[in-house]
């Protein structure tokens, strides 16, 4: 297959930086076994660099990788991103996990990228009913930070608005409690707490989860109802603000629970009560990590 | 018309093990310096309130911890309540601010995974609000004995 | 040493039984009094609530007679005139210039030496315990006597200076002599409201009522007093209570030397105890059977 | 009720009380001990703390012509247990007297009134009092002829009712003291 | 394997009258780890305290639990006992079965029941108790003194008298607050300025004392022993040291109609140029820039300046910010009268002759405004009639304050008698609710002002004043004879209720204390710890704890100064070790407890390897500084942080000793 002219100019880019030194790996997409995968691709070599490669079916959100030790240890980095996958670099960087100097970020613009299912059935084209939820309502087609740009030469992603993303919300919403009580405890009576969703999670960084702290156990560690659904919905606390909607936990998913429906759900919540979007400026304060005096009272008495 | 009723019926007979509806237990995570201290003085104002709480005393609602609330209920409690200084008067001066969004964040979620929103209750109660916690009790307690037996089910074993 | 007798108008009147038994029990004990010479009303409850001055002058002119008359002491068996001859007294004592105004309207001196007795401060003080103790021939044991002070006797404390204001005992002391038992009760001193005895007569028979229920209460045979006021309140009306709250009292209403001359073993007649409105038979038989 | 202070006739008032009394006004705690003891206050329209603070306040007419102040039955009993030794007894009379002296007659309590005059002139004219004449001149002026007649017959046999009354001698000193004082 | 004791209080019949302490104990006996169980009539009695300390030897206990009082009372007490026995004192805990179950729950059994499950919980939290060692920090041996009233200054001085260096910041001009606006002094009346003047000429000499006027607190942070203070020096625009107050600036100032004095609450005028009174301290002007005309017209005026000897006028003298450490604090900002002008039918504000009690001590002050002839706003007359009002503001809860100011009865007295020996033949009536007038001479004061000097007292509150024909027509009620009076006066005096000073709130969060909802400061134990704040190293004074007179300020005063002088006597402070400890094997540095914490008493700290490589950064907790809160174990996303004598597996274990 010939390369794209999005995959010289990425190809470049990560030769310069491995040539000048400046990173001492490169983090990008690799053509997969079948044309419908990308696959991550980790080169400390220039002359590797001819593998880079980038389309709508580079899924995978790469800035994963930025927290492993192995990965770290390299020290200066660069990182193939899309507008999703870079607020993750972002979030990182404001949570301590990675300085800016250690990381050049390759920003490749995204127009959307096509449902792995769809794609495996051989689904190549781009489009409302062939994307992700979150590219539909993504507004970071371009990244909001980088040190290098790739332009697309993927046609526009046009909304007809046909297509409802994450249309269950606003129905989960309106139902009753114990409805939800209901709908929640079906889709966590399937977890098998394989804990995929935590090794997918970009912002899963901790070396050790609160799943593994026992005295306290503060999660029942056998996979049975309750320990399930505390599992869930703590690791969805502890992202509520900092997820950045990138939705690998939902892919990592082996049992398919719609992860997406709680993080895009506390997104918009956290944005409507304080304002806040995670990821996007590396110099806010997260919303944890600040206060203000006419936060949201009525809830309490 | 009557399947109805008998749903009803249905829906208000206890269920869960332990079930304690008629007389629930209440666990309330209070601050010691304003709620704990207004608990206090309640009791040495002689005032009478409802006996189906208990209190859980923590320096600050900066340290009641969310994952409190769900700890709670699995251990079977069907009310909780968490409580400490009004905006401003912290003792430790912004404990209950940084808590204050953590709850609002989290009362959130418990309600979208379908926790019934009435069994969480959050308060300010300053020291000198003896008067102010007894109500609080007292109609919480009356709110929790009113609702049907379910609705925390997803944190609790069947 | 000439002893002073101030009868006032109420022992020539109404509350002759007063006098009689008075006169009779000294003469047993062979006690001389010299009456006042052409004594005057003291003016009592009518004077002092209109007319101050009047109210002092009244009394002055009875008390400066008997300085003249060579006595240092007088005795005045009613309540109420010895009250208004102590107040006379005690206000000329402290007001200078209305002692004045008063001898040069009396054309007489006054010079304050004079001690004034009510009837118990008499007959405990000049008389004295051992001579009466001495004088009782037929015990009234097994009696049971109230003592009735009234206000006047005992108030206002810092003119009258007569035993407690609130607690009085005197006649009480003279009681237990007789051999007869003190009963002791709540309203020794509440008033009977006798200066309205007959403007009001409704208010003075609600709070003589008061007394006299009180007194039947604590199981009294009869009750004694040393004050024609409060006799004839207590004596003279005490059917018309009955009737009014329609409940019985049937309690005899004698003055102390009355009591007293039954102890000395004199005839009741002498004594004018048929003179009461209240028949005091139950108890005289009572006092027979003792012996 | 309502009351417009002026200042001056406040004070002439007060003023003359309290040289009546040779006692200050402003004594009084009003802690309203001389009240609870009344034997007569059931009767009363204003309490005797009440009298006091009305006549600190100058309210003359009101004081003047309240029954209160007839109605007293000069017992003492408020003085002797007055906490701050105010003459609450004498302030009554005080207040009878100044009443007396301005004609006021007491629309509510005149009986008082009429009984106490009626005696004095009893006194005036005898020297001392006696007693049917007395209560008769009483009855007449008051027209109550009926009320406490049922007592007469008994107290006739009894021998309480004098037909005839004393006359001291020396009659002109007392007309001189009346003349004197009144 | 714990062994723990359990004691059951009796409290007399305080707990055993509503719990059954016997069952109480019976179900602590039967839970697994308690070896000792008992009840007792009076835990808190010596021979209660023995009994624990000789079961804690004879059981060797590892843990104690009392089910008793609650622990705001008591546990000291008992850690203290537990101590001597050599036990961690943090191993023993209270199971609050007085305040919070048997003065709050009628019904025996249920109340017992609780009772157990509050003891149950104690018992497994005291089971996982670690022992926690008393943490020690050095004391900067130096007081500061927030507020230059009567409380601060005799605070200051007790301080530095006891050979300590004091800091004294005054927000006005002059020191003297309050006190030095009165005129005399109830119940003694001697004059306030004639006691005041000396002490604070005193305060300004004092060797160990460093006044700062004109000045405010504008950061602190720190803590007990380390305060680091920031305070802002205003531009006086004179030159302190070299000014000698000759007054020749004020005399030239033009600005002398148009600005009213603060100090005569209004009632006469001063310059842009300005000294607040004749015996200010310092005696030193401050130039008030918001209305001197070199500041508004373009620097034309100097009129002061070319008047000034010395030269040592300034314009552009600019605010300097000055930074002081000190080891413990006294805040004495004092109190503001409230704003009288909300009450419409007393028109406050609207009638000239319509007063505030203050405004009055001015007029009775021989340093006032009318040299202490008392006269009207109005037209200069003097008043013949005045009525004084009581309780405009306090007992008033639609409209002012709930609670009682406390001085208004005594200086109304005090005002009421003053008038009647200046203006004779003068008549004053008050209006009252009740007279509170308990301290010593205080009572024979008042009766004093109505025997003596025929002030007329009516009880009853006044329900509206108007003006008509120069005269006040104040309507108002003597409910013990049950009238509407009306009186027609010359002036009315307002005895305005107090509140705190303004900003005092703001302080407060500064200072990191608690106040209540007036804005008063809070005690940190209204009966047993009165001079101190709920904050370690802060202490409090004067009225800015509540309303008090001259007496109380001073001893309050005194007792945060000698509160002080206890504390510096050693050379370190003895802090809690109920503190945050973070498990450095799992933080991975995200420094959300930074974040989150108030007294910045998280750092970064850096792990490295003997060749000095850094392995790993993690959170690290300065022990100073940290009070425990808790917050960063909040934020801690992998529980790697948690909180000595609170951690998190207790708080799970008292849950579970609730478990149903």
């Amino acid at each position: 297959m010939a390369n794209t002219k999005t995959d010289e100019k990425l190809q470049k880019i990560a030769k310069d930086l491995l040539e000048s030194g400046e990173v001492s790996l490169v983090i990008g997409y690799a053509k997969g076994s079948n044309p419908q995968r990308m696959r991550p691709l980790f080169i400390t070599k220039p002359e590797e660099a001819d593998k880079l490669s980038f389309n709508h079916h580079a899924v995978q959100d790469l800035a994963v990788f930025l927290k492993k030790p192995e990965v770290k240890k390299f020290g200066k980095i660069g990182i193939v991103v899309k507008g999703c996958d870079e607020k993750a670099v972002n979030a990182l960087i404001q949570e301590y996990q990675l300085s800016r100097e250690n990381i050049k970020i390759i920003g490749v613009e995204c127009n959307g990228v096509i449902r792995q299912n769809l794609a495996d059935k051989g689904e190549t084209g781009v489009s409302e009913s062939t994307v992700y939820d979150k590219c539909l309502i993504c507004e970071e087609h371009t990244p909001v930070l980088y040190d290098f740009l790739v332009e697309s030469e993927e046609p526009k992603l046009n909304l007809s608005g046909s297509v409802k993303p994450y249309a269950k919300i606003e129905e989960l919403e309106s139902m009753s409690a114990d409805e939800k009580n209901a709908f929640w405890a079906k889709e966590f009576d399937k977890c098998i707490k394989c804990y995929a969703c935590r090794q997918a999670c970009p912002l899963c960084y901790c070396s050790r989860c609160i799943v593994e702290k026992n005295m306290p156990q503060w999660i029942d560690t056998n996979s049975e109802e309750t320990g399930n659904a505390q599992w869930n919905l703590i690791r969805a606390y502890h992202l509520s603000g900092r997820c950045i909607g990138c939705g690998e936990c939902e892919r990592a998913c082996p049992v398919n629970i719609p992860l997406m429906l709680i993080n895009e759900k506390m997104a918009r919540d956290i944005n409507n009560m304080f304002g806040y979007k995670s990821g996007l400026d590396i110099n806010a304060k997260p919303v944890f990590g600040v206060f203000s005096e006419s936060d949201f009272n009525d809830f309490i008495k | 018309m009557e399947d109805k009723d008998v749903k009803k019926e249905e829906h208000g007979a206890p269920k869960i093990s332990g079930d304690n509806s008629n007389d629930p237990r209440i666990i309330a995570f209070v601050c010691n310096w304003c709620t704990y201290s207004g608990a206090d003085l309640a009791g040495t104002s002689r005032m009478k309130y409802s006996d189906n709480v208990r209190v859980i005393k923590l320096p600050c609602t900066g340290r009641i911890d969310p994952l409190f609330i769900v700890e709670a209920f699995k251990k079977g409690a069907k009310g909780v309540l968490v409580s400490g200084c009004h905006p401003g008067d912290c003792h430790y001066t912004s404990g209950n601010y940084h808590s204050r969004r953590k709850y609002a964040t989290f009362r959130d979620l418990l309600g979208y995974l379908g926790v019934d929103l009435d069994r969480v209750e959050f308060s300010w109660v300053s020291a000198s609000e003896g008067n102010k916690w007894v109500s609080i009790i007292n109609e919480f307690t009356d709110k929790i004995k009113s609702l049907p037996g379910k609705s925390t089910d997803i944190f609790t074993k069947k | 040493m000439k002893l002073a007798y101030y009868p006032g108008c109420s022992l020539k009147g109404t509350s002759f039984e007063y006098e009689v038994s008075l006169l009779k029990i000294l003469e047993a004990m062979n006690i001389e009094i010299k009456e006042i010479p052409d004594w005057n009303c003291c003016g009592a409850s009518a004077a002092h609530s209109i007319n101050h001055n009047l109210a002092i002058a009244l009394p002055a002119r009875n008390l400066a007679i008997a300085e003249k008359d060579g006595c240092e002491s007088v005795l005045a068996p009613c309540a109420a005139c010895s009250n208004r001859l102590k107040n006379a007294d005690y206000e000329l004592k402290n007001d200078d210039i209305l002692k004045k105004k008063i001898t040069d309207s009396l054309e007489m001196p006054y010079d304050s030496k004079m001690s004034i007795n009510n009837m118990l401060e008499f007959l405990i003080g000049t008389v004295g315990k051992d001579k009466i103790k001495s004088m009782v021939k037929k015990p009234l044991s097994g009696l049971k006597v109230a003592s009735y002070y009234g206000c006047l006797l005992v108030r206002p404390p810092k003119v009258m200076q007569f035993d407690d204001p609130e607690n009085p005992v005197t006649m009480d002391e003279l009681v237990a002599l007789t051999g007869a038992e003190p009963v002791d009760y709540s309203f020794k001193t509440e008033c009977c409201g006798a200066i309205n005895s007959l403007s009001k007569p409704d208010v003075v028979m609600a709070l003589t009522g008061n007394v006299l229920y009180d007194i039947k209460k604590h199981g009294a045979d009869l009750v004694v007093v040393a004050c024609p006021l409060c006799h004839s309140n207590l004596d003279v009306r005490q059917r018309e209570i009955e009737r009014k709250y329609d409940e019985k009292l049937g309690l005899p209403v004698l003055f102390i030397t009355e009591l007293l001359g039954l102890s000395f073993g004199i005839d009741p007649k002498d004594l004018a105890i048929d003179g009461h409105m209240v028949a005091a038979d139950k108890v005289l038989k009572k006092i027979d059977q003792n012996i | 009720m309502k009351t417009v202070i002026n200042e001056q006739s406040r004070r002439n008032f007060a003023a003359q009380v309290e040289s009546m009394l040779h006692d200050k006004l402003a004594k009084c705690y009003q802690c309203g001990k001389c009240s609870a003891g009344c034997p007569v206050n059931f009767e009363m329209d204003y309490t005797p703390n009440q009298i006091i603070k009305m006549t600190e306040l100058g309210m003359e007419d009101t004081v003047l012509n309240s029954k209160t102040i007839w109605l007293c039955v000069s017992c003492n009993t408020c003085s002797t247990r007055c906490p701050k030794g105010f003459e609450v007894t004498g302030i009554m009379d005080v207040l009878r007297e100044i009443a007396e002296k301005k004609g006021v007659t007491s629309k509510v309590e005149k009986e008082v009134q009429m009984f106490h005059e009626v005696f004095l002139d009893n006194v005036k004219s005898n020297g001392r009092i006696f007693e049917l004449e007395l209560v008769g001149k009483y009855k007449l002026k008051t027209r109550h002829l009926f009320r406490d007649m049922f007592l007469a017959p008994k107290m006739l046999e009894k021998g309480k009712l004098k037909m005839h009354g004393e006359k001291i001698a020396d009659l002109n000193q007392i007309a001189k003291i009346f003349k004197d004082f009144e | 394997m714990s062994r723990i004791g359990v004691f059951v209080c009796w409290c007399g019949s305080n707990i055993a009258g509503t719990v059954d302490v016997e069952k109480v104990r019976e179900e602590a006996a039967k839970i697994p780890g308690v070896v000792s169980a008992l009840d007792y009539k009076y835990m808190c009695s010596d021979p209660g305290q023995n009994s624990l300390r000789n079961i804690i030897k004879e059981k060797n206990l590892t843990g104690v639990v009392l089910a008793a009082c609650s622990p705001h009372m008591h546990e000291n007490t008992f850690r203290k006992a537990a101590a001597k026995e050599g036990l961690n004192p943090y191993f023993v805990e209270i199971a609050n079965i007085r305040e919070q179950v048997s003065w709050v729950h009628e019904d025996k059994e249920r109340a017992t029941a609780k009772a157990v499950d509050l003891m149950k919980m104690m018992v497994e939290k005291v089971k996982r108790d670690k022992p926690i060692e008393d943490v020690r920090v050095p004391l900067n041996k130096k007081a500061l003194v927030i507020g230059g009233g009567i409380a601060g200054i005799q605070a200051a001085l007790d301080i530095a008298n006891g050979g300590v260096e004091v800091i004294l910041v005054e927000k006005e001009p002059s020191i003297g607050g309050r006190m030095i606006q009165l005129d005399e002094t109830f119940p003694t009346l001697d004059c306030s300025s004639c006691i005041m003047t000396p002490k604070m000429v005193e305060a300004n000499q004092h060797p160990n004392i460093k006044l700062y006027t004109y000045s405010e607190v504008e950061d602190i942070s720190g803590y007990i022993g380390n305060f680091k203070v920031k305070i802002k020096k205003k531009a006086r625009s004179v030159v302190e040291k070299d000014c000698t107050g000759c007054g020749e600036c004020w005399n030239a100032c033009p600005m002398h109609k148009n600005v009213k004095s603060e100090f005569n609450v209004q009632l006469s005028e001063r310059t842009a140029i300005y000294v607040p009174f004749p015996q200010a301290v310092p005696l030193v002007p401050v130039l008030d820039r918001s209305v001197c005309l070199h500041f508004k017209k373009g620097g034309k005026c100097q009129k002061c300046y070319d008047a000034c000897g010395p030269k040592c006028i300034n314009f552009d003298l600019q605010d300097e910010i000055i930074e002081e450490t000190v080891g413990a604090i006294v805040a004495s900002t004092g109190y503001d009268l409230m704003d009288t002008s909300m009450y419409g039918e007393y028109g406050y504000g609207k009638y000239k002759d319509v007063i505030s009690g203050l405004q009055f001590e001015r007029l009775l002050s021989a340093s006032g405004p009318t040299e202490g002839v008392i006269k009207r706003p109005s037209d200069g007359k003097t008043p013949q009639t005045i009525v004084f009002v009581q309780c405009v503001g306090s007992r008033d809860p639609e409209k002012g304050v709930p609670y009682c100011s406390k001085v208004c009865c005594m200086y109304t007295a005090k005002h009421a008698k003053l008038f009647a020996h200046k203006v004779h033949g003068s008549q004053s009536y008050v209006f009252y609710i009740d007279i509170r007038s308990t301290s010593k001479g205080y009572e024979e004061f008042v009766r004093g002002t109505m025997e003596q000097d025929g002030a007329i007292y009516l009880r009853g509150r006044v329900s509206k004043i108007y003006e008509d024909q120069g005269k006040l027509i104040v309507k108002g009620a003597d409910t013990l004879s049950g009238n509407q009076v009306e009186i027609a006066a010359d002036m009315v005096v307002l005895a305005t209720g107090v509140i705190p000073k303004k900003g005092s709130d703001k302080l407060a969060q500064m200072l990191g204390i608690s106040y209540d909802k007036y804005g008063f400061f809070t005690e940190s134990h209204p009966k047993l710890r009165p001079a101190e704040s709920s904050t370690a190293g802060i202490f409090l004074a004067g009225m800015a704890q509540g309303p008090r007179d001259i007496p109380e300020s001073v001893v309050s005063g005194s007792a945060a100064a000698s509160k002080i002088l206890g504390l510096f006597s050693k050379n370190e402070y003895e802090v809690e070790g109920t503190i945050a400890n973070v498990n450095e094997a799992t933080c991975v540095a995200c420094f959300y407890c930074q974040r989150v914490c108030a007294y910045n008493a998280i750092s970064k700290k850096e792990i490295k390897d003997r060749s000095g490589k850094l392995i790993k950064v993690v959170a690290n907790v300065n022990p100073g500084l940290c009070t425990g809160c808790g917050a960063c174990v909040n934020a801690c996303f992998s529980k790697s942080i948690d909180v000595k004598g609170f951690m998190d597996d207790q708080i799970y274990a008292e849950i579970k000793a609730l478990a149903i």
